[in-house]
């Protein structure tokens, strides 16, 4: 047995029987169980490596399941219909797989030391795990049914991790919101995958994207599909569900859950550039996905304004920050991959990284304060500077990563969507710019009456965070500054590829049905 | 609320074995007829339920506690991917002992035949682990909503 | 247009759901209007695989002369649908747990009572 | 104000709904069965099993049904952890 052959497979089989024997391996002792489910992750990250390796360097990696053969061997594809579950990763999937290796680590790490509630921690954890199959099944899928699936495990694990707190009646109605709108958005997938298949009667991404033929049921389709993964994605009009979840949930949770949504988004920008991008024309999807942008952008600036909650506060950041990614994503495809949309799906793309770890760190430091002071209201924290040194380091980095200043990470994938966006109209771009220094200016605010300022009388007492809190806080700031400074130690190595994969779509059909 | 009359306890009890059979031939028999691990589990995890309705859930929880459940949920779950990752030698998810000699080798001739059981290579097991899955799983939660609903009955008194 | 009344059916379950969905106000409601939506696709992913005089796909004590493979209906969309039958029994018991929970905490089900998540 | 935005989702989702069903392929004619008719030519020579239907949920598409069981394990677990205070009585 070949581990770089199967590494496909591993890398959801490792985890899923890690959560099926968490339950199992609890019963010995909770730092048992704690070693175990980082060492499952640890072991997971190094599959995720192998199968990156080979991503790299054969382009487009393909994994049949149940076949007498793992890979598709070109003699026989052409005499038999793909019948089986195939899963097929290039450039892009393996980026956004990495990305949600990397938070479900921390996510872990911290949660260590977070999760207080020992009643209910064995199956945390077991949720945890369920949550990165989901995210990894839904990234390295090439079938629409299994898609399907997989969003519906992470959805379900994440609303249940949301509800973690059963106490708080907010954390509940944020389960059960962003549990029924998933549930409603995935049946419309669904709808939508059916709608293909009665078609084409193929299930398999690169065979629909290749038999397209424009006709009224695949624009029906096409509709929704991106109306399903933007309700999922969070973006504006579909927003609503996002500062609840995220804010009201558990703050680990949180960070796990930025990289569900972003799965999510991997989802639609898939469904744009991959399945629909060859046979339609895609210019007026593009223009509303832009809109759409805009919104996501300008409710979250507005409504971060006038937030009294801290983690609510930067959920809305997290709106608008989407709405950037949306830009940029949307700029390309209504430019053209070939034209001067790549820089846009460079900016775009890079974004995502980048708004994981800002916006994850962001709500790791709000976490933090939380956990030290059980405070969720900004207007009741104050001269927290002083008794959590490190903790506030780490939310000025994110703060200044997450608005966009020139060392940090941020700035490096923002000046690409600003400049694409420019020359697709300037005055887009000049707004774009302007609600960024109004999230700084936001954030400014914020840090001000949460760190600095008068010390509130009740909270002379507390502490720093434990270690672990502390210690994945540390890495990640770690890599945003190093981003921030060596942005081409990322997109030279991971973002190009996933650019190149986006903008080459016969290359994936035809790594499915042999040469184009 | 009251408790059930004797009719009903007598009843259940009498029908229960019959569900319980039913639904374990619709596991096992799930490559051959209409059924299998999802549809039998469903079957027997209904049946256990009616016992549940029947007793009430004082009495079924002195004989079953749901972490047992969960357990044994566990253990169907994992021989599922562990049949998944016997296979792994050719791909996950192979039918490795489809064509073999062994248990549940043979392939059966094209066409219509009266069904033989001693075929579908790995599908029969993982309908007994997936149906073993099913049981443990709806039951669990089945058991745990009945436990809320008795917890809300003790506050009214 | 006889031919697509199955097609109609699944339009209004899939419209009943979502008009459960939006217009009603209590948890419990909305909850059943998401089960009747996903009844709604469940319907359409079967209605797909069927063809017209067909048996169902299973070899064992196979009417004589039945031709294969017209006279059979297609397998995968009945696959298809049993899975999203089993998520859909996994989505309603999560939702009716968390909705036992919510009503435990505030003592009703109207969803505009429970609102406290605003803005 | 909310009631008028959720009539007009509903309105414009009963036309879309609607229009599909109208010009959908007439019911129990599919247009392509390539993969379909492969399956049950060949899931009896391929697994031994005589149901297709069994065939396709645990060998050809065994992987969603790994998922399938998955998701139910998933909901299991949310429930005794949402219900946890409930459970040792």
């Amino acid at each position: 047995m070949n581990i770089a052959t199967h590494s496909p497979a591993l890398i959801i089989a490792i985890p899923l029987l890690g959560a099926f024997l968490t339950p199992l391996i609890g019963k010995l002792g909770r730092r048992v169980r704690d070693a175990f489910v980082l060492i499952i992750l640890i072991l997971t990250s190094i599959i995720g490596i192998i199968l990156a390796q080979q991503v790299y360097s054969e382009g487009v990696v393909e994994y049949v399941f149940g076949g007498s053969s793992p890979s598709i061997n070109s003699s026989t594809t052409s005499s038999i219909p793909i019948v089986r579950i195939i899963f097929e990763i290039d450039g892009m999937s393996i980026f956004m797989a990495m990305i949600s290796l990397l938070l479900a680590f921390f996510a872990a790490l911290y949660s260590i030391s977070f999760v207080k509630d020992e009643n209910g921690s064995d199956r945390y954890y077991t949720l945890l795990l369920l949550l990165l199959v989901g995210m990894l099944g839904m990234e390295l899928t090439g079938d629409m049914f299994n898609f399907f699936v997989f969003i519906e495990i992470a959805s379900i694990s994440a609303s249940a991790l949301i509800a973690f707190s059963v106490d708080r009646g907010e954390s509940l109605e944020a389960a059960i919101k962003y549990l029924a709108i998933s549930s409603i958005g995935a049946l419309f997938l669904l709808f939508a995958i059916g709608l293909l298949y009665g078609q084409y009667d193929a299930l398999n991404m690169a065979m629909i994207a290749n038999s397209l033929s424009n006709t009224y049921i695949d624009k029906i389709a096409l509709i929704l599909l991106i109306g399903s993964l933007a309700m999922k994605s969070g973006i504006a009009p579909m927003h609503m569900w996002m500062p609840d979840a995220y804010g009201e949930a558990p703050s680990s949770v949180t960070f796990a859950i930025i990289a569900a949504t972003q799965a999510s988004l991997y989802g639609l920008i898939r469904v744009c550039f991959t399945i629909y991008g060859k046979a339609f024309d895609m210019q007026a999807i593009a223009g509303v996905l832009v809109a759409l942008a805009f919104a996501s952008i300008f409710i979250g600036a507005t409504m971060t304004l006038i937030q009294s909650s801290l983690t609510r506060a930067i959920a809305y950041a997290a709106v608008a920050e989407m709405g950037y990614i949306l830009l940029g994503i949307g700029t390309a495809l209504f430019l053209g991959v070939e034209a001067h949309g790549a820089v846009a799906l460079k900016g775009g793309i890079f974004h995502i990284f980048n708004d994981a770890l800002d916006m994850g760190l962001l709500f790791l430091a709000a976490g933090s304060i939380i956990y030290a002071t059980k405070e969720r209201n900004m207007n009741n924290l104050g001269g927290l500077a002083r008794r959590m040194r490190f903790t506030t380091i780490f939310f000025l980095i994110g703060l200044l990563a997450a608005s966009g200043m020139p060392p940090m990470n941020g700035f490096a994938s923002k000046i690409l969507i600003y400049e694409s966006t420019y020359t697709l109209n300037p005055i887009l771009a000049i707004i774009a710019i302007l609600s960024s220094i109004l999230m700084l200016a936001i954030f400014v605010r914020i840090f001000y009456s949460v760190f600095l300022g008068p010390e509130n009388p009740n909270l002379k007492d507390i502490k720093e965070v434990p270690k672990p809190m502390l210690i994945s806080m540390a890495c990640i700031s770690l890599i945003i500054i190093l981003l921030g400074i060596f942005p081409s130690l990322v997109v030279d190595s991971i973002v190009n590829p996933a650019v190149h994969a986006l903008s080459n779509v016969d290359a994936y059909i035809g790594s499915i049905l042999g040469g184009v | 609320m009251n408790e059930p009359s004797k009719i009903v306890k007598t009843i259940a009890s009498i029908i229960f074995p019959f569900i319980i059979v039913y639904g374990l031939y619709i596991i096992v028999h799930g490559h051959l007829t209409p059924g299998g691990g999802f549809q039998g589990g469903a079957v027997t995890a209904s049946g256990i339920v009616l016992l549940l309705v029947a007793f009430g859930s004082a009495e079924i929880a002195k004989k079953i506690k749901e972490s047992h459940l969960s357990i044994l949920e566990s253990v169907g779950a994992l021989s599922f991917i562990s049949l998944a990752l016997l296979g792994l030698s050719t791909a996950f998810f192979y039918n490795f002992l489809a064509g073999s000699n062994f248990i549940f080798g043979r392939i059966p001739p094209f066409g219509s035949n009266p069904g033989d059981m001693n075929t579908g290579g790995v599908l029969p097991l993982m309908n007994i682990s997936v149906g073993l899955k099913v049981i443990a799983g709806l039951f669990a939660v089945v058991l745990i909503l009945s436990f809320v609903a008795r917890a809300k009955e003790g506050r009214r008194k | 247009m006889i031919y697509n009344i199955p097609y109609i059916a699944v339009a209004a379950l899939i419209m009943i759901g979502l008009y459960a969905i939006l217009f009603k106000r209590n948890l419990i409601k909305i909850v059943i209007g998401i089960t009747i939506l996903e009844s709604g696709v469940n319907l359409f992913l079967i209605t797909l695989g069927y063809r017209k005089n067909a048996v169902a796909p299973i070899y064992t004590n196979l009417p004589e002369g039945t031709s294969i493979p017209e006279g059979m209906t297609l397998p995968v969309p009945q696959a298809l649908t049993l899975t999203s039958i089993v998520i859909g029994v996994a989505v309603l018991a999560l939702m009716l747990a968390i909705s036992i929970q919510i009503y435990k905490k505030y003592r009703t089900l109207d969803v505009a009572k429970i609102r406290r998540l605003k803005g | 104000m909310n009631k008028k935005v959720a009539l007009i989702v509903f309105i414009i989702f009963s036309c879309i709904l609607v229009s599909t069903a109208l010009t959908l392929r007439p019911f129990g004619e599919p247009r392509s069965t390539e993969m379909d008719d492969y399956i049950i030519e060949n899931a009896q020579n391929e697994t031994g099993a005589n149901n297709a239907v069994t065939s396709v949920v645990f060998d050809y598409r065994g992987f969603d049904t790994l998922g399938e069981a998955t998701v139910l394990f998933t909901a299991v677990a949310g429930v005794l952890l949402v219900l946890r205070r409930y459970a040792h009585e």
